[in-house]
């Protein structure tokens, strides 16, 4: 397996990313922070403090943007700069993008916990469930990745590319009604709840927490069944463009 | 006033900067409006934010000169730094003023409740200055255009969040509410509630000057002429 | 000095400190909104001061901005300590004592304020002296740096003075030895020669002896003549390329390769001196800065020029800054119209190039 | 004239000294070619005389003055042609050149003129509404050097003008250069490459550690090192010529002889040349002549044991 000796260099890459680093770890980081000390002693009618919803919700929200880092090396491995290098190295490029995707996604995820540690060992908020929030955190972080992947394949601009997939973090968290109400009919209202992974693993975790697990296994599964279509999507996709 | 005309052409030169500088404003007047907070249409509340993210895109011009060795090149012209400065300067401001009569005109035209219009307007305006101010000091730290993009993002977020343009001010502990005033943001926040509520001119007038001071503290702290 | 010693940034900080124990004090108060104006307008006036060399007088606007929020809020008078500063700062310190006057008129307690008073006013002092000792620093290392190089240009013209002296010496000295040559040996061969010639002759057997007996005697005296201004004229100790073969060879502490090609006779003796102490120097730096194991030395004569290289294997990345040994023979090397440089850039390295008098 | 001259010009950036006393000085109408390797202070020398950073001691004088050498009147006829590309990709090479027309102070039809002229001076009128964002880099250059011209500079200052392009837009390069000479400019051209500098220049200046340690016409500087020619020799019948005769010319010091090819090295000097090719002729018909002579890269290296140029360079 050539491609696994490259997994320690993709991790490594990640590691020193110090830009994304910044936007994906600090800046969320103080942004808990911040919403912490405003909404300190604020609770909800159910006696929940106010925080932890919103905490919940930013972890949650960062995975949307976990992809750029993958599109990122993807886009200057195999189709810019390192693309001759890559083509005429012995190995399975599908199996070193994939490594890629994966890696960038189980980064997100780490940095999706280290959020979730911050916040109950410093910030003092109490997480119901962790494992159920880390698998939610999981699905949002490789649906993330995948959207990003194809957003890469299908676009020939890697600028326009980026721009989309920044369209589709704050889409989606514009969608959920997090900066503003959106107007109510039939779309905004389906994009805001059945069709829009924030809200659905924000729903499915807080489902969860309430007991309602059939409800919360609905939501994931919402999500879950979208990867499993993005991706055969992306394969497709993908296939072509490497070629 | 060649600078003027070409820092104009240049930042309608490219379809992604017109996309952004003519879309983002018309955008604003379709938002709702909200329920109990903010007063003024969601569009309105946050077209501060708008400005912010409109001030560092158009500063990117002088980040990109300095990146090209354009700055170099007119250090040796028969050309002050200062008159590179302000042509460009009074460049992005035009297009501010542009972006702020469109939201306003736009709003009245669509029928949203705006309260005092011009001084709204005139608020804006303010405002604008401070944010191209504010994104002039900011791009001279750096040399990399991305990561100065970039990592402002970050800011304006910090900054409109804990200036009270996201969230009502009066939601915040005490701490944070006296952090608040230290941001250009909270002014601007102050400037909008009295468009809403305010009653005396002079206090319009205050809000206004701090506004302006900040403007001034930025610009001597983002004139420093850099090579690099 | 490493820039960030200097004062300019020393001075900067503090006001920056200042400014932020200021807003410190105001954020932790109980105080207006608005008064936060007043926090604006220092601030502006200190980036203007951080951008521009603004005059003394201008500390008024700070103490005015400040005067006017005395009856407001607490941080008006904590403000003085700026103008307080700037006044220490630029060395008028007798000026900023009269903001102290500010303690009598404070509502409050002013014991912290002195403190804070005394401390802008010490560190603004210490700022002063500091910023003015290092400008006197530097005004005396331009100077010495001047000095040294006007020295270093009398010195290459005493050096060429030296070297034509040399130069005169060695032609007086081929000049006397063929002198010598001519006026012992020269008389003596041509007497002899011509007895020779005479022998062929002679019939006379006992004529004939006697010519040889003169041509032997003269034979002898030449031998004995030129005996002696040989043995006068040849030096004792190694010369020319012996000796800097000699030094390599006794050279202990890294194993040196020497080589050497082109016609080394046409070296002069001054160009032997100096090669001779260059090598000597790169040998000790190498000995004394490098983890070299390895060295190698080549001397080349070539057409017009003859070159001295030394070259180790060492790793350490040496300073850029020569030092007085290999500066003077820079000076020296230049004064023969040749040049020297090192580079420690890879390993160490050292190229002396003299070009050689044509043939007279 | 003296068009620029540097007297005991001192910079520092802290503590590290980037020019030691520097003593300079162009003549009207020459092309002064400043060589030294990366880091030797050529980019601060030309900041410093530009006046782009202040000197920390000595005198510049740029055109005869010194009171004030950058006044707005002097650097109307001063250019610099910048290491970087310092074009705007978004305008098109017309539109680069206005702009920087329009910042000299032209105006009206003369700008309009003097565009058209900067471009055809270049070679670029065909492309003078395209964005430059498609130009080779070749181009890109060429259209770097024009926004220098328009407005006729007596003295014209070239950073490194040829980095990183095709030959054919080098000698476009060189040429204009030359044609630029032959209009009266002075120029002081700064490059890595010494085939350039040998082609164009007429005066060298060597710079290294801040100072300038040699400085002549490339004729006088290669002299300094010159000490023994390689010739090589093709011949049609390599086996019959008699090498040890060749050794026996006066002056020649080695002969080599590899396949059909005949490598004499031999002490410089006229006529060494002449009487090798004579013998040669004798035995065998000589079928190509290879002369290396040292350059410039080898004056630098002999000098100071340093590649003018990074490897890979």
């Amino acid at each position: 397996m050539r491609v696994l000796s490259t997994t320690k260099f993709t991790m490594l890459r990640l590691v020193r990313n110090y830009i994304g680093l910044l936007l994906l770890l600090i800046v969320p980081i103080v942004m808990l922070t911040i919403f912490s000390l405003i909404l300190s002693g604020m609770t909800n009618e159910e006696g929940n403090p106010y925080f932890n919803e919103t905490a919940l919700t930013m972890v949650l929200t960062f995975q949307l943007f976990g992809g750029s880092s993958v599109m990122h090396y993807l886009n200057y491995d195999l189709f810019t700069l390192n693309r001759e290098r890559m083509f005429v190295a012995p190995f399975n490029r599908t199996m070193y993008a994939l490594s890629i995707m994966i890696f960038g996604s189980i980064f997100s995820v780490l940095l999706g916990i280290v959020l979730m540690i911050y916040s109950q060992y410093v910030l003092g908020m109490v997480w119901n469930n962790w494992a159920w929030t880390i698998y939610l955190i999981t699905l949002m972080s490789v649906l993330s990745s995948i959207v990003c992947v194809i957003f890469t394949c299908v676009v020939k601009k890697f600028k326009l590319a980026g721009r989309l997939s920044e369209i589709y973090g704050v889409g989606f968290v514009m969608l959920a009604g997090l900066f503003f109400p959106m107007p109510q009919n039939a779309v905004f209202d389906f994009l805001g709840s059945y069709g829009n992974p924030l809200t659905l693993s924000i729903g499915a975790v807080r489902a969860g927490g309430n007991g309602n697990w059939a409800e919360a296994w609905l939501q994931a599964n919402i999500v879950l069944a979208a990867i499993v279509t993005l991706f055969l999507v992306m394969i497709v996709v993908g296939r072509k463009r490497l070629k | 006033m060649t600078i003027f005309y070409f820092t104009l052409k240049r930042s309608f030169g490219s379809l992604t900067n017109l996309i952004f500088l003519t879309l983002a404003p018309i955008a604003c007047i379709f938002f709702p409006a909200g329920e109990a907070w903010p007063a003024l249409p969601y569009g309105y509340q946050y077209f501060g934010i708008i400005i912010l993210f409109v001030a560092i895109r158009l500063t990117q011009i002088i980040i990109e000169d300095r990146a090209r060795g354009v700055i170099k090149r007119l250090s040796v012209a028969p050309i002050r730094y200062f008159h590179y400065l302000s042509q460009n300067l009074f460049a992005y401001f035009v297009i501010l003023i542009l972006q702020c009569a469109i939201v306003i005109v736009g709003g009245l035209l669509r029928g949203q409740e705006l309260y005092q219009p011009f001084a709204l307007f005139t608020l804006y305006l303010s405002f604008s200055f401070t944010a191209l101010a504010i994104a002039l000091a900011w791009i001279s730290i750096f040399r990399n255009k991305d990561i100065a993009f970039l990592v402002y993002m970050s800011l304006i977020f910090l900054m409109v969040l804990m200036g009270g343009i996201m969230m009502p001010l009066e939601m915040f502990p005490d701490l944070m509410k006296r952090i608040a005033v230290i941001l250009p943001t909270f002014w601007f926040a102050e400037g909008l509630n009295w468009v809403v509520y305010g009653r005396q001119t002079s206090n319009f007038m205050l809000i206004n000057g701090v506004l302006w001071l900040y403007t001034l503290v930025f610009l001597v702290l983002g004139s420093t002429r850099k090579m690099q | 000095m490493k820039s960030y010693m200097e004062p300019a940034r020393f001075v900067n900080g503090w006001r920056l400190l200042n400014l932020g124990f200021l807003t410190y004090y105001w954020i932790s108060g109980e105080f207006a909104a608005y008064d936060f104006i007043l926090l604006l307008f220092l601030i502006l006036l200190t980036s203007l001061r951080w951008r521009f060399n603004l005059p003394a007088w201008s500390v008024a606007l700070d103490a005015f901005v400040c005067f006017l929020y005395f009856p407001y809020h607490a941080v008006s008078y904590y403000g003085l300590a700026l103008p307080i500063f700037e006044l220490a700062q630029r060395g008028k310190w007798l000026f900023a004592l009269l903001f102290f006057i500010g303690l009598f008129v404070a509502p409050f307690p002013s014991a912290w304020l002195f403190c804070y008073f005394v401390l802008a006013l010490f560190v603004g002092f210490f700022s002063y002296a500091y910023s003015l000792n290092q400008q006197q620093y530097k005004e005396e290392a331009d100077e010495q740096r001047k000095a040294r190089y006007e020295l270093e240009r009398v010195k290459i013209d005493l050096l060429a003075a030296q070297q034509s002296v040399a130069q005169q010496a060695e032609l007086m000295e081929r000049y006397r030895m063929a002198r010598q040559l001519h006026d012992h040996l020269g008389h003596d061969l041509t007497g002899a020669a011509l007895a020779l010639q005479a022998h062929e002759y002679v019939e006379e057997p006992d004529e004939a002896h006697k010519l040889l007996q003169e041509v032997k005697r003269r034979l002898k005296r030449s031998t004995l003549n030129l005996r002696e201004t040989v043995h006068n004229a040849t030096p004792i100790a190694p010369i020319g390329v012996e000796n800097l073969e000699y030094v390599a060879l006794y050279f202990q502490q890294v194993s040196i390769s020497f080589r050497k090609s082109g016609d080394l006779l046409r070296v002069a003796a001054y160009h032997w001196g100096l090669l001779e102490a260059c090598l000597k120097e790169a040998l000790t730096n190498i000995a004394r800065h490098s983890d070299a194991t390895k060295a190698e030395v080549k001397v080349e004569a070539a057409g017009s020029i003859i070159r001295l290289l030394v070259q180790d294997n060492g790793t350490v990345r040496q300073s850029q800054q020569p030092g007085s040994g290999l500066r003077s023979l820079k000076m020296r090397a230049r004064s023969l119209g040749g040049s020297l440089s090192v580079s420690g850039d890879n390993g160490f390295l050292l190229v002396c190039v003299l070009p050689l008098r044509e043939e007279e | 004239m003296t068009i620029a001259s540097m007297q005991g010009v001192l910079k520092r950036y802290g503590s590290y000294v980037a020019l030691d006393y520097i003593d300079l000085d162009i003549y009207e109408g020459e092309i002064v070619g400043l060589l030294g390797p990366n880091g030797a202070g050529k980019t601060t020398l030309i900041q410093t005389l530009t006046g782009m950073l202040p000197a920390d001691k000595g005198k510049i004088s740029l055109f005869g003055q010194s009171q004030n050498p950058f006044s707005n009147a002097n650097k109307e006829k001063l250019g610099l042609v910048t290491q970087e590309v310092a074009i705007f990709e978004e305008l098109t090479a017309k539109e680069c050149l206005h702009f920087f027309a329009g910042v000299y102070g032209l105006r009206g039809e003369e700008k309009k003129r003097r565009v058209a002229e900067a471009l055809e001076f270049v070679g670029l009128t065909d492309q003078a509404d395209k964005i430059p964002h498609k130009f080779s880099g070749g181009m890109k250059r060429r259209l770097n050097i024009a926004c220098a011209l328009t407005h006729r500079p007596k003295f014209l200052i070239m950073d490194e003008p040829t980095v990183g392009i095709d030959p054919q837009s080098r000698n476009h390069i060189l040429e204009s250069v030359k044609k630029l000479r032959d209009q009266g400019t002075t120029l002081l051209y700064t490059t890595h490459y010494m085939e350039e500098v040998q082609e164009v220049a007429s005066r060298v200046i060597i710079i290294d550690q801040g100072q300038v340690i040699k400085e002549g016409t490339v004729q006088q500087l290669i002299q300094t090192i010159q000490h023994e020619e390689k010739v090589k020799f093709d011949v049609s019948d390599p086996d019959i010529i008699p090498l040890d005769k060749l050794e026996k010319i006066t002056g020649v010091r080695q002969v080599i002889a590899s396949g059909s090819q005949i490598t004499v090295i031999s002490a410089a000097g006229t006529g060494n040349l002449d009487r090798i090719l004579s013998v040669v002729k004798e035995y065998s018909s000589v079928l190509g002549i290879q002369a290396d002579k040292p350059n410039l890269e080898d004056v630098f290296l002999t000098l100071t044991g340093k590649q003018l140029r990074d490897k890979g360079e």
